[in-house]
């Protein structure tokens, strides 16, 4: 029997390993270099780029709850000009796929990310993140929307070539509507979850916790609620799917392929092990050899057709 | 074009050589961490993991290096039990192992003969290890609201040319008053002023130290996730707007750093990341 | 100073303490009868009852997940008449308050089961459950719509006239709308969070581990998007507001009626600890002396305003 | 109007007397619970509540009662430490005490002379106890993948009238073959069947003792939440439809039962409680 390979293609994304640092705890990489085995890594999804420097939200930015992590970091970062200049350069060195994470307050300044992107050696993707609060709508976030999400893919498909990947926001009615929206208006690949919306309260001070009231939850805790979309999502699109939400080892990486991932992505995992990609890679690889599987693409989405009927 | 630059600190399994509760919920922790003391300056701390037996998805803590032995690759943190991970990590004995990640942060600069040191509560960690990096004439103020809450043992400040000064706020050990009373009584004749402790503390140390134009240098709290700054999760605002304690500090001068941060308006209705 | 009373009125039903058992987990009290102090529940959320029997789902219906618990019970209930027959005469002599969770598969359904329950002696109020699928709609439950919701509670409304809860779902948008649509159609008390939707797959035997395949998320993991509804919907709307979702400990109890709920529901946490009613009257009690309050309308939406600036 | 039945059960706080691996990954704990062995029944079973040490939020795990001494309170369960919470289970040292609530369901009927009693690997839990409340002739057939998996100690089913037949899918230890396969040797001879083990084995000896018109019992095994009848979490279908193993069960007619259960469709998008 040949050896199982790890390989993937996402979206016109070759990746050696179908984990990814997801976009945010892993910073632009350059922090967590001497802590992780690149090889063990797909690809890199680096933390959201805006046009003009985000100033983020201020403190407490992090706190911490059941299996779960709550944070209201606000999309802080320096902005496209100077993410090209100090950050691009070192993330280009580290060795995996780099995908750039792009947010924007309006339609406009996502699509001048990325058309400002254009030309910038490489970078494999773009990951659209429609969690942004839409100024326009009250700061309701775009992706709760499927219309306002397909005005932004389109936006920024028209000045891009790269594979676009569209992240979702888990907190709406129907993700598969907004999925749909996302494949319709040029998505390559479709992202999910970004963190559920949540807040906790200090009963001392007797406020919320966090500076921004508000944060996203990510971590362990949201795990059932991500792989139940990744499961409707992969069902309801010809694109592939990039899981994530609170995964912290190979077995939970593997529902999200068997639920009908392609590839996986780490993200608040990163904090409490930064082994979990090599651990998670190692494990999908044991996991095919048990199992007889030399292609992930005899796993992706297996769960839905009940897989074990014909083994033993 | 720049390359990397290579980061200094390492995540290790290090085991527990000494555990000792000072006093009633403070706990402090010898480990074995070569690969952490050999770099470790005053002012920088470590992200301790979570015992892996605790099968419990939690982020790792940030504590002050207290102090090290480098010879030996001994490595101290001392901390209050305060919380359910500080509850964890003091439950490891001599002989198990937890990971450290470290050392981490910008840490204090070299104090000068006639230097201040103030210390409110549990922020003596940090400066145990300042007075041990030096034997210049220096003092130290040791604050705390109550005895039974002033746990660092007093042997870890009998060190050459320190004097040190107790203060309770309700006088049950050494004077009665807050740390910061004591502390306006010597700034005027101090060299520079180094602190950690409380926030408002820090922030009343910074103006009597402006108003006599004497420099000063607080280590600063804030929540943590990543704690080498990736995640921007522990922000604090500057004068050069939001910056890193964990990376950029969690020292920084006194003067540029906002302490009386009350919460600003929010924008971001849906949490954001 | 005087001693702290945990009394309040839950829209009109008066309650001896702020707890109460959540519906679903308790069953119909029956079984919890020696494990448990009655005096320490305000009241108790009976099952969800139809106008038919239902089977409910197959199984496995229970999973459990990181600091969560996954149920695809199903409503499994004996029907109206069955749960008059057999269950309220016993729930009436557990003492604390009943209140009776309404189900239905149409508007019509929910209507009928709350003209049956007029004139039964017992029932201090009705808890609609709109999280039900709505067969008409695809099963995409009825709380997913504020229009939806308005109607099902509209004609609830125009059957009794004990007093309303009306129970959302967590899975939306906006819970907000559904809330001022159900507060418009006559609520007199909104209940939130009913649990969140998610799945887990056996990696195993490679396919969905729940005989649903979906379930509902609870437990602690979900803590933080419940306290940010209730925050929510506590300051849209007039009506009191009944906070659940993953409460166990006192302290969560204090942090939702912080965030603006006038009582709050134990759900799932019963399974883990059946003293927890108890435990959270004691420490919401023990709090209220603590921080020199007598009664709870004191504490209750107090982190809106920012609580901590006058005390010490 | 009916009036309350009081329930039988309770939920106490009981000290572990005795801990024993009796193989690698079997754990046999020992439990001082009067108020559970005084009324426990063959084929019952207890919820075992996490350390508290543990502080996790973990549901409490069924387990079956695998003997009982009446007169000194001892109760003992015996399991595979197969999950997370097997695993926090058999951490717990004797001395230190776990909350048993029990006990729980509905037990075997008592067996006559000429029973058969089948057990499929962790079966054999509760056909310990049920094998050891008679001393009518009968006989025992403990069937396992393996030897090293055959964790019941010999000693525990040395009864006085029990004949025991070992066999291993591997033949490592007693007869080679599946446990199904044995008592199908039996079943003729026999006055009725009392299973426990995997759903296959459990259907395949219903299916020949019905083709015999002999009696047989089965207990079955459902993931539970609250284990005493109130959540319907551990439904199994039946031919009265749904009924919940906890509290109808987990013993029930073989007859009776469905033990074949592939899913069906399933209507209900939301999940739904
Ligand atoms: C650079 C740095 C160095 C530190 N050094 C020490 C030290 O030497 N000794 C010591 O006792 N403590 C120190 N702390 C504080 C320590 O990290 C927290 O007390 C600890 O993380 C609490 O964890 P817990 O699980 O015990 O409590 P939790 O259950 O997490 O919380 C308990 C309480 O601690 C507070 N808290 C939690 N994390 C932080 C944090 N990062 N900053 C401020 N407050 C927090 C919470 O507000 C809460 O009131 C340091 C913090 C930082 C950022
Ligand atoms: C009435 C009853 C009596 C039982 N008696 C015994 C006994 O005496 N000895 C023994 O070893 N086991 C017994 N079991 C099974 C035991 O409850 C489970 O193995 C245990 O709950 C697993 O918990 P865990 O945390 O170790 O594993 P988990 O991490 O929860 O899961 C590990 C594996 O166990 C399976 N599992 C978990 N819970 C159940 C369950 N309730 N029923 C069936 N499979 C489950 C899962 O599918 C999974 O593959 C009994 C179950 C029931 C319902
Ligand atoms: C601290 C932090 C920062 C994040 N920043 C971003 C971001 O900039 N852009 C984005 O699309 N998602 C961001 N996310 C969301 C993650 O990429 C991921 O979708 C989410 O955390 C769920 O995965 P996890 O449970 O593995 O963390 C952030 C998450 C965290 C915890
Ligand atoms: C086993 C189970 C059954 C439930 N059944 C119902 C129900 O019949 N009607 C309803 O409105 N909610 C039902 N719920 C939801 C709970 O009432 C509650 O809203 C939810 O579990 C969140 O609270 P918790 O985290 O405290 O459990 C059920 C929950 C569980 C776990
Ligand atoms: S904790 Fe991550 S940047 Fe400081
Ligand atoms: S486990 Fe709750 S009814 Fe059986």
């Amino acid at each position: 029997m040949s050896i199982p390979s790890a390989c993937v293609n996402l979206g016109g994304i070759e990746l050696d390993t179908p984990v990814l640092a997801a976009s945010g705890p892993f910073g632009h990489g350059r922090e967590f270099e001497v802590l992780l085995d690149f090889n063990s890594l797909g690809g890199i999804i680096a933390k959201g780029v805006s046009l003009e420097p985000w100033p983020g939200n201020p403190p407490p930015r992090i706190a911490e709850t059941a299996s779960g992590l709550l944070n209201a970091v606000g999309l802080h970062n320096p902005g496209l000009n100077k993410f090209i200049e100090d950050d691009l350069p070192l993330l280009r060195e580290l060795g995996p796929k780099i995908i750039v994470n792009i947010i924007g307050k309006n339609v406009k300044d996502y699509a001048s990310v990325a058309a400002g992107l254009n030309g910038i050696e490489g970078i494999s993707g773009l990951e659209i993140n429609v969690s942004c609060p839409n100024l326009k709508a009250g700061g309701l976030s775009f992706g709760t929307d499927p219309d306002l999400t397909y005005c932004v893919v389109a936006a920024v498909r028209r000045e891009t070539a790269l594979p676009l990947l569209v992240k979702l926001t888990p907190n709406v009615n129907d993700i598969v509507s907004v999925a749909i929206a996302a494949e319709e208006a040029g998505a390559d690949v479709i992202s999910l979850i970004n963190t559920l919306s949540g807040m906790i309260i200090d009963i001392e001070k007797k406020k919320p916790f966090l500076g921004n009231r508000f944060g996203g939850l990510s971590g362990p805790a949201i795990m059932p609620v991500a792989l139940k979309m990744v499961w409707q999502v992969s069902e309801a699109v010809q694109v592939p799917v990039l899981g994530m939400g609170g995964i912290t080892s190979a077995s939970d990486a593997i529902q999200f392929i068997l639920a009908g991932a392609r590839a996986v992505a780490v993200g608040s995992g990163l904090f409490y092990d930064p082994d979990l990609p090599a651990k998670i890679t190692g494990g999908i690889l044991a996991y095919m050899s048990k199992h007889k599987v030399t292609s992930l693409s005899e796993l992706e989405g297996l769960a839905h057709t009940g897989g074990d009927k014909v083994e033993v | 074009m720049k390359t990397l630059i290579k980061q200094d600190y390492s995540l290790e399994n290090c085991p527990v050589t000494e555990k000792l509760f000072t006093a009633t919920g403070f706990c402090r922790l010898t480990f074995y961490a070569p690969s952490v003391t050999t770099e470790a300056q005053p002012g920088q701390f470590v992200m301790v993991h979570m015992p892996a037996s605790s099968g419990r998805y939690m982020l790792p803590r940030p504590y002050s290096i207290c102090s090290v032995d480098r010879e030996n690759g001994q490595l101290v943190i001392f901390f209050e039990v305060g919380g359910r991970g500080g509850e964890l990590i003091s439950t490891v004995e001599p002989g198990t192992t937890l990971r450290l990640l470290g050392p981490l942060g910008r840490g204090f600069p070299k104090p000068q003969a006639g230097s201040l040191l103030v210390a409110g509560g549990m922020g003596i960690a940090p400066l145990v290890f300042l007075a041990k990096s030096t034997t210049v004439p220096r003092t130290l103020i040791y604050g705390s609201r109550t005895a039974a809450r002033m746990a660092c043992p007093r042997e870890d400040l009998d060190l050459p040319g320190l004097t040190v000064v107790e203060v309770t706020e309700d006088g049950s050990r050494g004077e009665r008053g807050t740390a910061c009373e004591i502390a306006e009584r010597y700034i005027p004749s101090s060299s520079a002023v180094f602190a950690c402790g409380p926030r408002q503390l820090l922030a009343a140390l910074a103006e009597a130290a402006a108003e006599r134009d004497i420099a000063a240098w607080v280590s600063v709290e804030e929540r943590m996730a990543c704690g080498i700054g990736a995640c921007l999760g522990c922000a604090v605002r500057t004068d050069q707007g939001y910056m890193r304690v964990c990376k950029d500090g969690p020292v920084f001068p006194a003067g540029e750093v906002n302490l009386q941060d009350e919460h600003t308006e929010c924008l971001c209705q849906s949490g954001g990341n």
